[in-house]
């Protein structure tokens, strides 16, 4: 074929948006004479139909293969030019448009100016059109399975969405069991409504789900691929105990001789547990796990005469030689909810967390409150006999949050509302107590909010204006000392019982999901969307979503909807069953590649790698570009010594002769 | 108003505020005066107010212990608000005598204690000190501090410094008469000309040396020098960052039993704004016989002794006891026999407690190099 | 032809002259290097060197030269101007036979109408060669310091004066041009300037008997010889760069925007890209080949079209190879090669 | 009369952030110098060093390259890279004799339509103090 | 100390080893102070090997010089070692070739010879001017002793050393397989004072000095191709679509060149100084060079050529990179 370019230019008036400024006469004559055009027009609007029909015509007619529209932004109308060629038998990627509008008439008011400007324009773009390649878009197909990573509130509502939906799912929890911060919780806020009541069925439906295979106890190794085709490894960690065997009984832990000695995990220290355990009663799966870290026959190798817990089962099913096993799959989508941390009070030393018993958190006040909980309910400060209950109790906000000096600097979101709960419940449990908040905020913000809050304060909640600076012991009361903001007193508070309302923060193990997917942090180190508004569950890479925590502090309604969202998002790819990838992409020029491997540090998306190629009967290593994967940002192209890495539309030889043309034409 | 007025809210990022009330909340001071530091922040934000605020009293009464600046969750300095205004009363020079004095005399004779500089190394008589050379190399520079060269009451520090070094056979040495004061004070009392110009003239000077680390004796040195001097090509690094160091490389046997209860009063300069809170107690832990008891209020949350803060120049009036008079009482409780320090002006603060409690027969205050020098 | 004598005290006065008259190149430093550049007011003329760093060749056969300059969707073509009438003063006799070598490529089988017409308007004045380089060795292939080939006029340094001894009609011209300022040359002048000539050949400390090298080379064709010269080679393009008698060239169209240009400039054949063939072969594919082809193109090939080595023992390219390739020692080794 | 010196400025906009200014400044009806032509890339990641001295070679008389503000690349990470290219570029071309005034940087967000005009009349401004810069230009010097 | 009989013997026996190719080293030159790379085959041509003073060349290039001609079917290529002499700075050459991937490391066999030095030639031919006959030199308690035809002349280094190693931070080899003697005390500590100097100097001073320098560059490559780092099979800066730079010899294209040239070796040149050495007219290479290495220097805390592990500089970044030169 010949493909001596034949340029059809365009010049747009936009009504008089442009006309009004650029004088669209001259231009078009200018362009008409620029060299390889043969068609050049100009038309009151070219993006309405009998605009497009001009151009479709005249490619038919004059056999144009490259067109310019001189007209508004190419964000605004490259797409609907590049459907227009497309229509008229031409590859789309043949379209170079020049933005005399937005960068010309728009900003310019100066007449002859502005038509200069547009001259240049069109001729900088007629320079680049004879120059562009055809590009094909190509599509893959989507394999019909989401990854949903953590199994909290975020992952389960999201799986179960899936699920029902009738795709795969794999749902890979790091602990033994699911349920995650949720199920640590006693009451919820605003409602009241009981934590373990509202989750425990959803576990339970995420554990029998036909749809849904459930990894606990197991991490997610590798990840590679792309969107629609992501091949993962999950490493399922040994239990020591065959889950098909294990009834759930509980005799093992009774006999361990370790029983009550380790503290819990799941009542964040408060109570004990055995080494082999179930973290909590309403476990999904109900099925104990041996403590490798702790198990005195795994730690030691000896564990008396014999270990206990093989003896204790009746079923048979302790396994001391189980092994980790690697589980691989392919999936289409990911769904990252690995939820948060709660910040390690201990940082803030000056609220002696470390050194007094009764300065506790929220999340311990939160297993006291708990029926379930060490204490089976009673707030309690210390155990056993010296156990006592706090008549004065303050709860301080805000701790770890809003706060530069421990690089907290968010807000948590969901403090003022469960200080408000927990000291509600304080209140209901310890009957004249008295319980003060000191606050620097109150945001009650979410549905209900404000009225829980207003209901906690008239049932006699003190709402004192400081944050606390320090605390420590005077005789047998803490010493807090605060100042009230509101009367500008300075002032030292005496209490029983200092709750410290800790802020959320992101995992630590944070690292490993960004490795994992490539994602990235935003400046509280939470996982970034991909646009804080309108792609709230997207993140840059294609086909992995964000839900709950994992993303920044939510309460359970916002994590749940944000679950939905994010299992809507891998839904709808997911059911359209093909996904199309970028044209623009980067490719290799594999003659002249050195192999240096600037390119494949340089790619964010890690779609370029090193490849050894014979090259004329040597073994030589080259870059090669993985066209799935990358997303056409051509900062391999920059970044590449020899100019072997280029990327399509924007390759240098295209780039260069418009400089030539805006930097040389006066 | 003047220029330096108008940047204050910029210089203080003072908007950037929510009054939390960290910083009146954590203010050691609140209980014995009528300052409260976040009522200044607040109030400076109308620029016409300015020269008012710094007529009011209190903004004498902060001891520059940093918990204030520490404490803030938005990483503001209200201490240095509190010296911004002072400085206004500077630049107008309404100021109390024995602060102008003090200032005077460290830009005429190097020190804020009207001692001529021929006689800052007198301490030295007797004593086999080495004396570092500019542009020789030497693994630690050692900076005496003003109030350890010329009071008599503390100067056995210095003496039992140089005492532990020569035992050890540590590369060091002295800088003599030419050193001049870090000018910690200067800054903290609001005489920022003075201290810029101070800052100059000391970083040329410690930069003359070829010296690896500068070791200084004063926790107020250390924390201006480490902080406040972004010139300095050597490591500053506070003596007991040294000592630790001799001890663990064991380099220095301390073999005198010492049946003491003691007790570790952590000096803001030291601890609070550096951190520095586990070298004074490894050293002190290395004394056979004693014993070690900690305060309630103890490292990040150890109450000042009232000595920083210019406040050995300034006198300001007060509701209740002093402070130091508080952790005397407290060391008393613990049923400690000796209450170490870490710092000149901890001492001097908590030795007047001392002999004001009348306590001199059960209790002793002392410098953690007294008592190492008096064991080695 | 005549002979004359110059004056040093008047040299100034016969330079101001010639520069009036024609656009007049002398040896002057330009960054750390010595070339032949117009005299421009407050340029200085540097003549204590063996010789200059780039020929003068670069006068005569530029290394960039516009054959013609086009605009895109035009067929129009401009030409370069006339050029104009020059003089180049204090060219050494070897660079000066190297100029004569040149000549006759360029009018071979078709006569180069650039070169020729600019080595027509250019008249060279010599400057014998009185303080040989390290590496000189003029003497090896048929030169000599006092050598007139290729000159239209050879100048010898006598001390007080500058004896002139005209060549060609061109360097006549010359002469006549400034009769006021020139004295008749004596017998005893003619016979000091031949003396000195001799003593400078005498101390000419390098040199190789080329007798016999342009039939030998053919049969060494394959002989490890040129791999083990060419080892160290880096590749580049100093030995035939500044070489007074390499003239390979090649055309480039350069773009700007619409608008471009056809030239021709210096190549050379050790680089890779030479002889590459747009098929991505290359019939010279590593340095050894290209290597062997430099020597023998200045040794064989040339000597079989034109009569005469293509090399003047000016030096250069033994002075300034970087890894010490040099070019006695291939043809000494050639020499015992052969035998 | 004195023509006064109209520069001619070239620039790289990446197309998220900067190019998404500049329209923004445009439906915004913000007025600035008509002297800044823009070549549109994908990502400031995308601009080749060399093309800042290209554009120099061909005639402009200043360069600006534009791109999001660090963190907020849409391909993550490009401007860090365009960020370290372009720093040791504009120290190579200062140190050169290259007036600084040619060469310029600037981070420019979608909705900053209005820096985009304070960036513009800076350049150019910028690019006029420094007048033509006839040394370096191609065109003048053997065509 | 040199010890000339130890490095003859370890040459011998690294040629003779089965999985060495050849062996690469100095020999003496054909005249004056010159000294030529030496290709070991066999272990009898040790006998040539040399080092003194005047081995300036940085023999790493040659690791990526090689051709790699088209193979006839189902040969396979010679992936034995080669060896190389490597003074300090020869050897932040090789690391930083392993840093790019450009060579592997169990294809070269790295000999260290610590350095106390090499000469700068233009100031040693000045001293010594018209020496046709091949002369040597040693190093000698600071000074450097030059055996001439009238009698040995020893002359402090200050005088004949090349400003590279009056400044040098590195006259140890980083990486070797087997270091040949033991280490030498480390010279100099550079400031890059000479280009502070420059960097005083005004803009349009700057640009004169620089013009000057590139209007007599003839573009005959040699920095280029001399330089250990500049290994791509097909430079940019020879290709002509798209064309970066024209083949024209003039100021603009020169400078043009120049800049490329620099800019792609920033945070890659080990400073060796090859390119200003064989420049034929002079042009101070490692000024510009230099300039980059300070900046990288300073801004980036990276010194290239130094850990084979680390990430190139221009393939790396950090979120909290300077830029107080953005608007």
């Amino acid at each position: 074929m010949n493909n001596k370019p034949k340029i059809g230019v365009y010049v747009c008036h936009c009504g008089i948006n442009i006309a009004k400024t650029v004088d669209v006469n001259t231009v078009t004559e200018f362009a008409s004479h620029l060299p390889n055009v043969k068609v050049a027009r100009n038309y009151s609007y070219m993006c309405s139909d009998p605009g497009q029909l001009l151009i479709r015509e005249d490619i038919k007619n004059e056999g144009l293969n490259r067109v310019v529209v001189a007209s508004c932004s190419p964000r605004m109308h490259e797409l609907t030019f590049r459907k227009t060629l497309a229509e008229a038998g031409l590859n789309p990627y043949y379209l170079e448009m020049a933005n005399i509008r937005e960068q010309c008439s728009w900003v310019h008011e100066e007449g002859e100016r502005a038509t200069g400007k547009a001259k240049k324009l069109v001729a900088a773009a007629v320079s680049k059109v004879r120059l562009l390649e055809p590009l094909q878009e190509k599509e893959v197909d989507v394999e019909p399975a989401t990854l949903i990573i953590g199994g909290g509130i975020a992952g389960i509502q999201a799986a179960l969405d899936i699920a029902n939906a009738g795709f795969k799912v794999y749902l890979v929890e790091k602990t033994p069991s699911v349920g995650g911060r949720m199920s640590q919780l006693d009451k919820t806020f605003p409602t009241l409504d009981c934590s373990a009541c509202i989750l425990t069925p959803k576990m339970v439906d995420v554990a029998s789900h036909p749809n849904i295979e459930l990894f606990t106890y197991s991490q997610v190794e590798e990840v590679s691929g792309f969107v629609g085709n992501f091949q993962v490894k999950v490493r399922k960690k040994a239990r020591y105990v065959d889950v098909d065997k294990c009834t759930g009984c509980g005799a093992c832990a009774q006999e361990c001789r370790l029983s009550g000695r380790i503290p819990s995990e799941f009542d964040v220290g408060m109570g004990k547990r055995a080494a082999i355990y179930l973290p909590f009663p309403q476990a999904v799966p109900a099925k104990y796990t041996i403590d490798s870290q702790r198990c005195l026959f795994l730690t030691r190798g000896k564990c008396g005469k014999s270990p206990k817990c093989v003896d204790a089962c009746a079923a048979g099913a302790i396994n001391f030689e189980q092994k980790d096993e690697i589980a691989e799959f392919k999936v289409g989508a990911i769904i990252v909810a690995t939820g948060f941390d709660v910040f390690d009070a201990s940082r803030k030393p000056e609220y002696g967390y470390n050194d007094y018993v009764n300065v506790i958190t929220s999340l311990e006040l939160e297993r006291l409150v708990s029926a379930s909980g060490p204490t089976g309910g009673s707030v309690m400060i210390g155990t056993g006999e010296d156990a006592s209950v706090p008549r004065e109790i303050a709860f301080i906000k805000c701790v770890g949050s809003r706060d530069k000096s421990v690089g907290n600097e968010y807000c948590s979101r969901v403090c003022c509302m469960y200080t408000a709960k927990l000291a509600h419940l304080v209140e209901e449990k310890i009957p004249g107590a008295n319980v003060r908040v000191y606050y620097m905020d109150v945001r009650a913000f979410g549905k209900g909010f404000e009225e829980f809050y207003d209901r906690v304060r008239r049932e006699g909640i003190r709402y004192i204006r400081g944050n606390p600076s320090e605390i420590f012991k005077r005789g047998d009361k803490l010493v807090i000392k605060v100042e009230n903001t509101l009367t500008s007193t300075p002032m030292e508070d005496e209490v029983d019982l200092v709750v410290l309302g800790v802020g959320l923060e992101p995992r630590k193990d944070a690292r490993e999901i960004i490795d994992l997917l490539r994602l990235s942090q935003s400046a509280d180190r939470f996982f970034l969307e991909a646009h804080p508004k309108l792609a709230p569950v997207d993140t840059a890479t294609d086909g992995v979503f964000l839900a709950g925590c994992a993303q920044g502090p939510k309460d359970i309604p916002d994590t749940v909807a944000q679950a939905k969202g994010a299992a809507s998002s891998a839904l709808v790819l997911l059911s359209s069953g093909r996904v199309k990838v970028q044209a623009q992409i980067s490719f290799v020029n594999e003659a002249t590649c050195r192999g240096c491997g600037f390119c494949v540090e340089i790619c964010p998306y890690g779609a370029i790698e090193l490849v050894t190629v014979n090259r004329m009967g040597h073994q030589v290593s080259v870059a090669r570009v993985n066209e799935a994967l990358c997303k056409g940002c051509g900062a391999c192209a920059a970044g590449c010594l020899s100019g072997s890495v280029q990327q399509k539309s924007f390759m240098d030889r295209q780039i260069l002769p418009q400089i030539a043309v805006l930097g040389g034409m006066r | 108003m003047n220029t330096e007025m108008q940047g204050f809210i910029q210089k203080y990022d003072l908007l950037g505020c929510i009054q939390c009330g960290r910083c009146t909340g954590g203010c050691p001071v609140t209980v014995r005066t009528n300052l409260n530091v976040r009522r200044f922040v607040y109030d400076a934000i109308d620029q016409s107010m300015l020269d008012n605020l710094a007529k009011l009293p209190e903004i004498w009464d902060c001891t520059a212990c940093n918990t204030c600046a520490v404490r803030c969750p938005k990483g503001l300095k209200p201490v240095e608000v509190l010296i911004g205004l002072r400085n206004i009363l500077v630049e107008s020079g309404v100021i109390q005598p024995t602060v102008r004095d003090a200032l005077e005399s460290v830009f005429r004779e190097g020190n804020p204690w009207d001692k001529p500089r021929a006689i800052r190394s007198d301490w030295m008589q007797g004593l086999e000190v080495k004396i570092a050379e500019p542009g020789k190399k030497v693994e630690n520079l050692i900076f005496v501090c003003c109030t350890i060269a010329y009071d008599p009451k503390v100067q056995v520090i210095a003496k039992n410094l140089v005492k532990v070094l020569n035992k050890a056979g540590v590369d060091y040495g002295f800088i003599g008469d030419s050193e001049t004061c870090c000018s910690s004070e200067v800054h903290n009392l609001g005489e920022e000309g003075l201290f810029e110009m101070m800052v100059e003239d000391n970083t040329e000077l410690l930069n003359s040396y070829d010296a690896a680390r500068i070791v200084t004796i004063s926790p107020h040195c250390y924390s201006t020098y480490k902080s406040q001097y972004p010139n300095l090509k050597a490591k500053v690094i506070h003596y007991t960052h040294l000592l630790k160091e001799i001890l663990e490389e064991n380099k220095l046997e301390i073999t005198r039993e010492f049946p003491q209860k003691i007790v570790f009063h952590d000096p803001c300069f030291l601890g609070k704004q550096n951190n520095v809170f586990d070298e004074p107690r490894y050293i002190l832990g290395r004394i056979p016989g004693a014993e070690l008891v900690e305060f309630e209020r103890k490292r990040e949350r150890s109450l000042c002794c009232e000595g920083g803060g210019g406040k050995m120049w300034v006198e300001s009036e007060s509701r209740k006891e002093r402070l130091a008079e508080t952790r005397v009482n407290n060391a008393r409780e613990l049923g400690a026999t000796l209450l170490a320090v870490a710092c000149p002006f901890c001492i001097l603060t908590l030795d007047d407690a001392l002999k004001a409690k009348g306590f001199e027969e059960e209790m002793r205050v002392a410098e953690i190099l007294e008592i190492i020098g008096e064991l080695v | 032809m005549d002979t004359k004598k110059l004056s040093k005290d008047k040299f100034g006065d016969f330079m101001a002259i010639l520069s009036r008259q024609k656009k007049l190149y002398v040896p002057q430093k330009e960054g750390e290097s010595l070339r032949f550049a117009p005299v421009t007011a407050g340029s200085q003329p540097d003549l204590a060197f063996p010789n200059t760093t780039v020929p003068p060749k670069s006068v005569l056969f530029p290394q960039t030269e516009t054959l013609y300059q086009f605009e895109q969707g035009n067929t129009d073509m401009s030409l370069p101007g006339e050029g104009e009438e020059r003089v180049l003063f204090g060219v050494r006799p070897c660079d000066a036979r190297a100029m004569a070598i040149v000549d006759s490529l360029f009018s071979w089988d078709v006569d180069d109408p650039y070169y020729l017409t600019r080595r027509e308007q250019t008249t060279l004045l010599g400057l014998s060669c009185l303080e040989p380089g390290t590496n000189c060795f003029c003497t090896s292939v048929g030169g000599g310091p006092a050598s007139t080939e290729g000159l239209d006029m050879l100048l010898t340094d006598l001390g007080e004066a500058f004896l002139l001894q005209t060549v060609t009609e061109k360097g006549e011209k010359i002469i006549q041009s400034v009769p006021e300022l020139l004295e008749e040359a004596t017998a005893e002048d003619l016979k000091a300037a031949e003396k000195l000539s001799q003593e400078a050949a005498v101390r000419i400390a390098r040199g190789i008997d080329t007798d016999g090298i342009p039939e030998k080379l053919p049969g060494l064709w394959e002989n490890p010889l040129w791999k083990d010269f060419s080892e160290s080679c880096l590749g580049c393009g100093i030995c035939t760069f500044l070489c007074p008698t390499c003239h390979c060239f090649d055309i480039q169209d350069e773009m700007e925007g619409f608008e471009g240009r056809r030239c021709r400039m210096w190549d050379s054949c050790m680089f890779s890209e030479y002889t590459l063939h747009a098929s991505g072969h290359n019939p010279r594919p590593s340095r050894h080949e290209r290597t062997r082809n430099r020597v023998n193109h200045k040794y064989s090939y040339f000597v079989k079209n034109f009569g005469t080595i293509a090399c003047v023992g000016c030096g250069r390219c033994i002075n300034l190879c970087p890894v010490n390739i040099d070019i006695l020692n291939i043809l000494s080794q050639v020499v015992k090669e052969a035998i | 009369m004195k023509e006064q010196f109209e520069p001619n400025v070239v620039a790289f906009l990446c197309n998220w952030c900067s190019y998404a200014g500049a329209d923004l400044a445009g439906t915004s009806r913000i007025q600035y110098p008509s002297n800044l032509n823009v070549i549109r890339v994908m990502c400031s990641g995308r601009v080749n060093p060399l093309f800042v001295v290209n554009a120099l070679q061909q005639g402009a008389d200043g360069v600006l390259i534009s791109g999001c503000h660090p963190g907020d690349c849409h391909y993550m990470e490009g401007n860090f890279y365009a960020r370290r290219r372009f720093a040791l570029m504009k120290e190579l071309l200062e140190y050169v004799g290259v007036d600084a005034r040619r060469f310029n940087m600037s981070w420019v967000s979608a909705s900053e339509g209005s820096k985009w005009k304070d960036v513009v009349q800076g350049v150019v401004e910028k690019a006029k103090e420094a007048g033509p810069f006839e040394q370096f230009r191609r065109n003048k010097i053997n065509w | 100390m040199v010890d000339l009989e130890k490095l003859k013997t370890a040459a011998r026996e690294t040629v003779s080893r089965d999985d060495v190719k050849y062996l690469i080293g100095w020999r003496q030159g054909t005249y004056g102070f010159r000294v030529s790379p030496h290709f070991v085959k066999e272990p009898e041509e040790a006998e040539k090997l040399i080092f003194s003073p005047l081995c300036t060349n940085n023999l790493a290039t040659y690791l990526v010089l090689t051709e790699r001609l088209p193979l006839p079917r189902g040969e396979q290529p010679d992936s034995r070692k080669v060896a190389l002499m490597v003074k300090g700075c020869d050897s932040r050459a090789v690391v930083q070739q392993l840093i790019e991937q450009g060579i592997k490391r169990e294809s070269v066999l790295i000999i260290g010879c610590p350095c106390e030095g090499v000469i700068d030639l233009k100031k040693v031919e000045e001293k010594f001017p018209h020496l046709p006959g091949p002369a040597q030199a040693r190093w000698s308690n600071g000074n450097i002793v030059f055996h001439l035809p009238d009698g040995d002349k020893e002359v402090p280094k200050g005088e004949v050393l090349a400003a590279k190693c009056l400044s040098c931070r590195y006259p140890n080899p980083v990486m070797t397989d087997l270091m040949l003697w033991e280490e030498v005390q480390t010279r100099g500590n550079d400031e890059y004072d000479d280009i502070t100097e420059l960097e005083a100097k005004s803009p349009q001073e700057r640009w004169l000095f620089w013009e000057d320098k590139f209007s007599s560059c003839i573009r005959c490559y040699s920095c280029r191709n001399v330089c250990p780092m500049c290994y791509c099979e097909d430079c940019v800066l020879d290709r002509l679509n798209p064309a970066w730079v024209f083949r024209s010899n003039n100021i603009s294209e020169n400078t043009a060149f120049h800049l490329a040239r620099a800019f792609h070796l920033a945070g890659r040149c080990i400073e060796c100084g090859e390119c200003e050495r064989v420049c034929p007219v002079g042009i101070p290479l490692m000024k510009l060079n230099r300039k980059l290495a300070k900046e990288v220097k300073e801004k980036y805390e990276y010194i290239p050529g130094l850990d084979p592990e680390s990430k190139p500089l221009q393939s790396s970044y950090r979120p909290d990179d300077k830029e107080d030169f953005i608007l």
